[in-house]
């Protein structure tokens, strides 16, 4: 069987992307390439990252100006086929502003950029990025960005509940969506969220830097899940 | 399609009233009351793009910003409104 | 245009040249000739510092230092500072800081790893300037990083009235790359191309090296010295310019910084030993009608220059196109030993390379300052009556106080080399393989420079030093910057060559290598005209082989032992006890022996290489009570300390916690281990002391059995994160 | 005290027309020229504060707003300038 192929997407401003493919591809073997945006043809990859970074330099707004490369075209085809999409911190905000995945990300309420470890909860464990972790597992990862604030209006953010695409949310040390554990004000603690069909997901924290334990402070490697259930669940797909 | 006029256009970017500004906020209350400008009751943060655009009169210019707005999102309709003036005044 | 060169120096170029220089010429001479980029007045004593070593590939005198750390791996550092910007616009002046050192790393082809800063800035408590200079200063670096995606992994922010008007920022870079790879700032093959790559030339920072070494009082031409920071131009320029380099196209690269295209065009013809020939119309401009001396000079940010092989021109450009890169190819490397530049062909400057690359030695009186006579020795202040109160108050001054506001808005994890991150040591380490790492630490001591610029300087040296030994690293170089007033007044010279004899000892002392640095002049305060207190700052680099050797501050667990490394002097001048609590500037600060510093230095690293160390960090501001609080805060678990049992002549309990003597650690280990390391400690020569040990959640201190201080560690962490977040607003 | 009116009175930052803006720049460029708007010629970006406030008349609300900007900082008169306009216009 052929490997299955995940692309990278890198805009002028990515700065996340050799990160990402060094865990794909050294860690965890994956057939992965780092395809410019302009470049992007979705044909040839069953799945595609967004990586983290300041694509066009978060002018305007943090990912508008990158929502209307050719690319997020691609995307939003590959999407449609059922192909898993996973954006990270940037990546998310990219693909909000294209309205691949619903609501809005702000400026941090406190008004600054905040890198921070943080306690992420599983909100709907397998799913196509959270095959291996329960609902309820709390990830240690990292985030780093200015504006991740998010935000859903009422409706929205109820028919999100009720159709469980609340995937990720901050919580502290007791597990709890506390005020003082939400580091951006998002609304409900919310930190990841995906599409109607599951299959594009996007999150703040950046699962790569908690992918190796040397990189970590407790030690952990809970970014690996992320990655391992996105890879698996393309596996399946390419079955069927 | 040389010689058309240039006109200024400004186009302000605002979150809506039910949306909160956390810089408004602090810029009133941890700068404007701390430090004695009472009579300022609130503040609200924007951002404006200033534009230069060439068009056969000032209503096409204003029209074409304004299709620019909506269509290449320069706000966000879900949180922030937007409004376009002539510039000069 | 208003030029800032000497009557001997405009006689000097007309003696050169044999002929009356033109304007264009004049400017070419004024910015290359500028303090800023000749170190006119710095250079021959900074030939006083070591610069060889065994894994010294290139020392001071090009954009980097370049350490060979085996296996075809290079490490590059260089340090740049951004003070006279920062002081009147903090957020874009801290950020084209960055920029400016983030290109220098890139110039020498290598791939920016990681950067950290070391920022000082007046009384924060006291003054609303202050803290409008730091805040924007930090966010200035913050934005621009984070943008380019370069971690931010330590620094130190020091606040202190003297630094009320002229805040120092400063910035350090590492860089990775191959052995094989290195290019440096030379155009060496006559016929070979010369492309400008980057931003549009426009007036930004026309004057900007020149204003910074003037006064800042008299910088009458302020604006146009403000500089717009573009880190998105920046990443792209950076990734292209590696692109092109990881190919095999450039033969030269040099950034463009201080003195713009004219310093950049000599530096590359005087170290290529070439003559360059350059169309100035070629270039892309951002405005129109502006003079060839202009666009020589012009500080816009953003910009490389290239040396190419003519054959691979259309390679170079087409990667530039790929990234949307703006270019001009603006003429050739030639064999004349000229620096000729034309306008529309037609010759509008015409200089001899060997005469404008170096200008002539500016030599300065030097005499000892006055203030030393009258501070040297004071009285001792009284006995503060309330210790558990005195203690929390230095530990949780905005000196010694938790930098979290600071690196909470740094990007410290991105690039996946960050091990130790910023608040988790003295030094931060970054992992280069998943068993090679390097450590770095950047450190200034300015209160003790004051009181003694010699002895202060090699404090600072072995400070940074021990930073590094205290993580487990093994110093392997350093760079240094050297900050100080204006150079003609005697006083500030004679501090400036002192501080510069004492680094150079430990270099000669510890067999450790200046790989570069940096000096900025002029840095007073513009009302006073007061100096600021002399400050070298300087970065030490260690390596590291093996993760199991890293080490940090964080206490592990119940029941290891707490030792003290070398011995506790009544040592208190320059000490931030003196300074925060009594607000005592005076006094005779630490000295440093090296035979004793070197013992203790090899103590730990023996005992770490041979696994007997826990939790390690050095003792220095804030004395042996700061240590142990930061030690406790950082593993979230408390420690008795028996007081009695330190090694000491000290006799009060205030000079016993807050004495600030060299050459000493505190490292905890399994009792178990304790023979061992008093073995190795016999073998070096060096006193340690059991004082206490690791347990409950409290630090708590008894003096023969009495309780005299104690405070739980929630409280102490808290306190100590609160602290600027509260001066700060939020 | 009670009973003063009130004015909004908006405050336009904006770096001074000599000095660059990158981001406005990158708006014009990588935004508006590339989705097909050439007849936009320049964008400059800026801030906007809408401020609520307290006075005996406009001109007072007017000057208090700019002592305001001025002595807290609102802007660094060294990169930024500053105008102020009495909104509803
Ligand atoms: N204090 C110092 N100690 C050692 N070397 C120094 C010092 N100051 C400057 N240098 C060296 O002088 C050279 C020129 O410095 P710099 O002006 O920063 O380079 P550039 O003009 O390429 O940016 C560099 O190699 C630097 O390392
Ligand atoms: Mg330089």
């Amino acid at each position: 069987m052929d490997k299955l192929k995940v692309a990278i997407v890198q805009f002028p401003g990515t700065n996340c992307d050799r990160d990402t493919y060094h865990i794909l591809n050294d860690v965890l073997k994956a057939d992965v390439q780092v395809i410019w945006h302009e470049d992007l043809r979705m044909d040839a990859f069953d799945s595609a990252v967004i990586p983290g970074g300041f694509s066009y330099g978060d002018n305007l707004r943090a990912g508008v100006i990158a929502a209307y490369s050719p690319a997020l075209g691609q995307l939003r085809k590959a999407g449609e086929d059922g192909k898993p999409i996973l954006g990270i911190c940037n990546g998310f905000q990219i693909l909000v502003e294209s309205g691949l995945l619903p609501g809005a990300l702000l400026r941090n309420s406190g008004l600054r950029f905040v890198c921070r470890w943080v306690n992420v909860r599983v909100e709907a464990g397998n799913s196509l990025f959270t095959k291996f972790s329960e609902n309820g597992t709390i990830l240690k990862m990292p985030i780093a960005h200015n504006e991740g604030r998010y935000y859903a209006e009422d409706d929205l953010l109820a028919s999100l509940e009720r159709n469980g695409q609340i995937i990720f949310k901050y919580v502290d040390e007791g597990g709890q969506p506390s005020e003082p554990s939400n580091p951006n004000g998002s609304v409900s603690n919310i930190a990841g969220v995906s599409n109607h069909d599951g299959n594009i997901v996007g999150l703040m924290p950046h699962p790569e830097r908690a992918s190796e334990s040397l990189l970590s402070p407790f030690r952990t490697t809970h970014g690996l899940q992320i990655f391992t259930s996105m890879l698996r669940s393309v596996e399946v797909l390419l079955k069927r | 399609m040389a010689g058309l006029p240039r006109f200024r256009i400004d186009v302000f970017i605002t979150n809506k009233p039910a949306i909160r500004d956390p810089e408004g906020e602090s810029i009133l209350e941890d700068l404007a009351i701390l430090n004695g400008f009472e009579s300022v009751k609130s503040i609200r943060t924007g951002k404006v793009l200033a534009m230069e655009i060439e068009a056969e009169n000032v209503e096409i210019a204003k029209s074409k910003v304004i299709e620019m707005c909506d269509s290449l999102r320069l706000y966000n309709p879900v949180v922030s409104s937007c409004s376009v003036r002539v510039a000069g005044g | 245009m208003i030029f800032s060169l000497t009557r001997n120096e405009l006689l000097a170029i007309e003696n050169g040249m044999k002929r009356e220089p033109n304007d264009v010429e004049l400017a070419i001479f004024d910015a290359q000739w500028s303090e800023h980029c000749s170190y006119k007045s710095s250079r021959t004593l900074l030939s006083l510092l070591p610069t060889r070593g065994k894994r010294v590939i290139l020392g001071p005198g090009y954009d980097a230092g370049i350490l060979d750390i085996d296996n075809n791996q290079i490490i590059t550092i260089h340090i740049e500072s951004h003070n006279h910007p920062s002081a009147i616009d903090p957020y874009g002046g801290a950020a084209t800081g960055v920029g400016g050192v983030l290109r220098d790393i890139l110039g020498v082809g290598t791939r920016p790893i990681a950067i950290l800063d070391s920022l000082r800035f007046g009384d924060i408590e006291k003054s609303s300037h202050s803290r409008w200079l730091f805040k924007n200063v930090v966010r200035g670096i913050a934005d621009y990083g984070n943008c380019v995606g370069v971690p931010t992994i330590g620094g130190e922010v020091e606040f202190d009235e003297s630094y009320e008007r002229n805040c120092l920022v400063d910035v350090v870079c590492l860089g990775l790359g191959r052995r094989k790879e290195v290019v440096l700032a030379e155009a060496s093959h006559p016929g070979d191309i010369l492309i400008l790559v980057g931003g549009r030339t426009g007036r930004d920072g026309i004057h900007g090296s020149s204003f910074a070494s003037r006064d800042l009082a008299s910088g009458s031409d302020e604006r146009s010295a403000v500089q717009i920071p573009d880190p998105l131009t920046k990443k792209i320029i950076l990734e292209a310019t590696l692109k092109a380099h990881s190919n095999g196209y450039v033969r030269g690269l040099k950034d463009l910084g201080g003195g713009g295209l004219a310093c950049a065009l000599l530096e590359i013809a005087d170290k290529g030993r070439s003559g360059l020939d350059v169309d100035l119309s070629r270039i892309h401009v951002r405005e129109d009608g502006m003079s060839p001396a202009e666009i020589l000079i012009s500080e816009s940010q953003e910009r490389m220059l290239f040396v190419v092989k003519d054959e691979f021109k259309g390679e170079v450009s087409a990667i530039f196109r790929r990234y949307h890169i703006q270019y001009s190819i603006i003429g050739k490397v030639t064999g004349s030993r000229r620096l000729v530049v034309r306008v529309n062909e037609a010759k509008v400057a015409d200089v001899p390379v060997d005469l404008a690359a170096r200008a002539p030695l500016q030599l300065w009186p030097s005499k000892r300052p006055k203030y030393l006579d009258s501070e040297g020795s004071i009285e001792k202040p009284p006995l503060p009556r309330n210790i558990n109160e005195t203690v929390i108050r230095v530990i949780s001054s905005p000196n010694l106080a938790s930098k979290k506001w600071v690196y909470e808005q740094f990007d410290y994890d991105v690039g996946l080399h960050t091990v130790l991150k910023p608040g988790d040591s003295g030094a931060s380490v970054l992992r280069i393989t998943n068993d090679k790492f390097i450590a770095i630490s950047l450190d200034g001591r300015p209160n003790h420079c004051y009181r003694n610029p010699r002895q202060g300087a090699m404090s600072t040296v072995a400070e940074a030093a021990r930073n590094t030994i205290a993580v487990g690293a093994e110093p392997i170089a350093l760079v240094d910057h050297l900050q100080f007033g204006n150079p003609s007044d005697p006083e500030v010279f004679w501090t400036l060559s002192e501080s510069i004899k004492g680094i150079a000892a430990y270099c000669r002392f510890f067999d450790l290598p200046c790989v570069g640095g940096k000096v900025s002049f002029y840095n007073e305060d513009a009302d006073t005209n007061r100096a600021i207190k002399p400050t070298p700052v300087i970065a030490v680099l260690g390596l590291l082989k093996g993760a199991r050797q890293i080490r940090s501050r964080k206490l592990t667990r119940n029941g290891r032992m707490i030792v003290l490394v070398g011995l506790t002097e009544n040592e208190l001048g320059g000490s931030e006890y003196y300074r925060y609590i009594h607000e005592i500037s005076g006094g005779i600060p630490p000295k440093l022996d090296f035979d004793r510093e070197r013992g203790a230095q090899r103590l730990v690293g023996d005992a770490v290489r041979v696994g007997l160390l826990d939790a390690i960090d050095d003792c220095s501001s804030g004395g042996l009570i700061a240590a142990i609080s930061k030690m406790c805060i950082a593993g979230r678990i408390g420690a008795h300390i028996e007081l009695e049992k330190i090694l000491s002549d000290c006799k009060r309990w205030d000079d016993l916690l807050f004495s600030e003597s060299q050459s000493r650690f505190v490292v905890t280990l399994d009792p178990d281990n304790y023979q061992g390391l008093a073995n190795i400690a016999k073998n070096h020569q060096i006193p340690c002391s059991v004082i206490g040990n690791v347990e409950g959640n409290k630090l708590m201190l008894t003096n023969n059995g009495d309780e005299i201080f104690s405070e739980d560690v929630y409280t102490l962490e808290k306190t100590s994160n609160d602290k600027i977040p509260s001066i700060m607003g939020h």
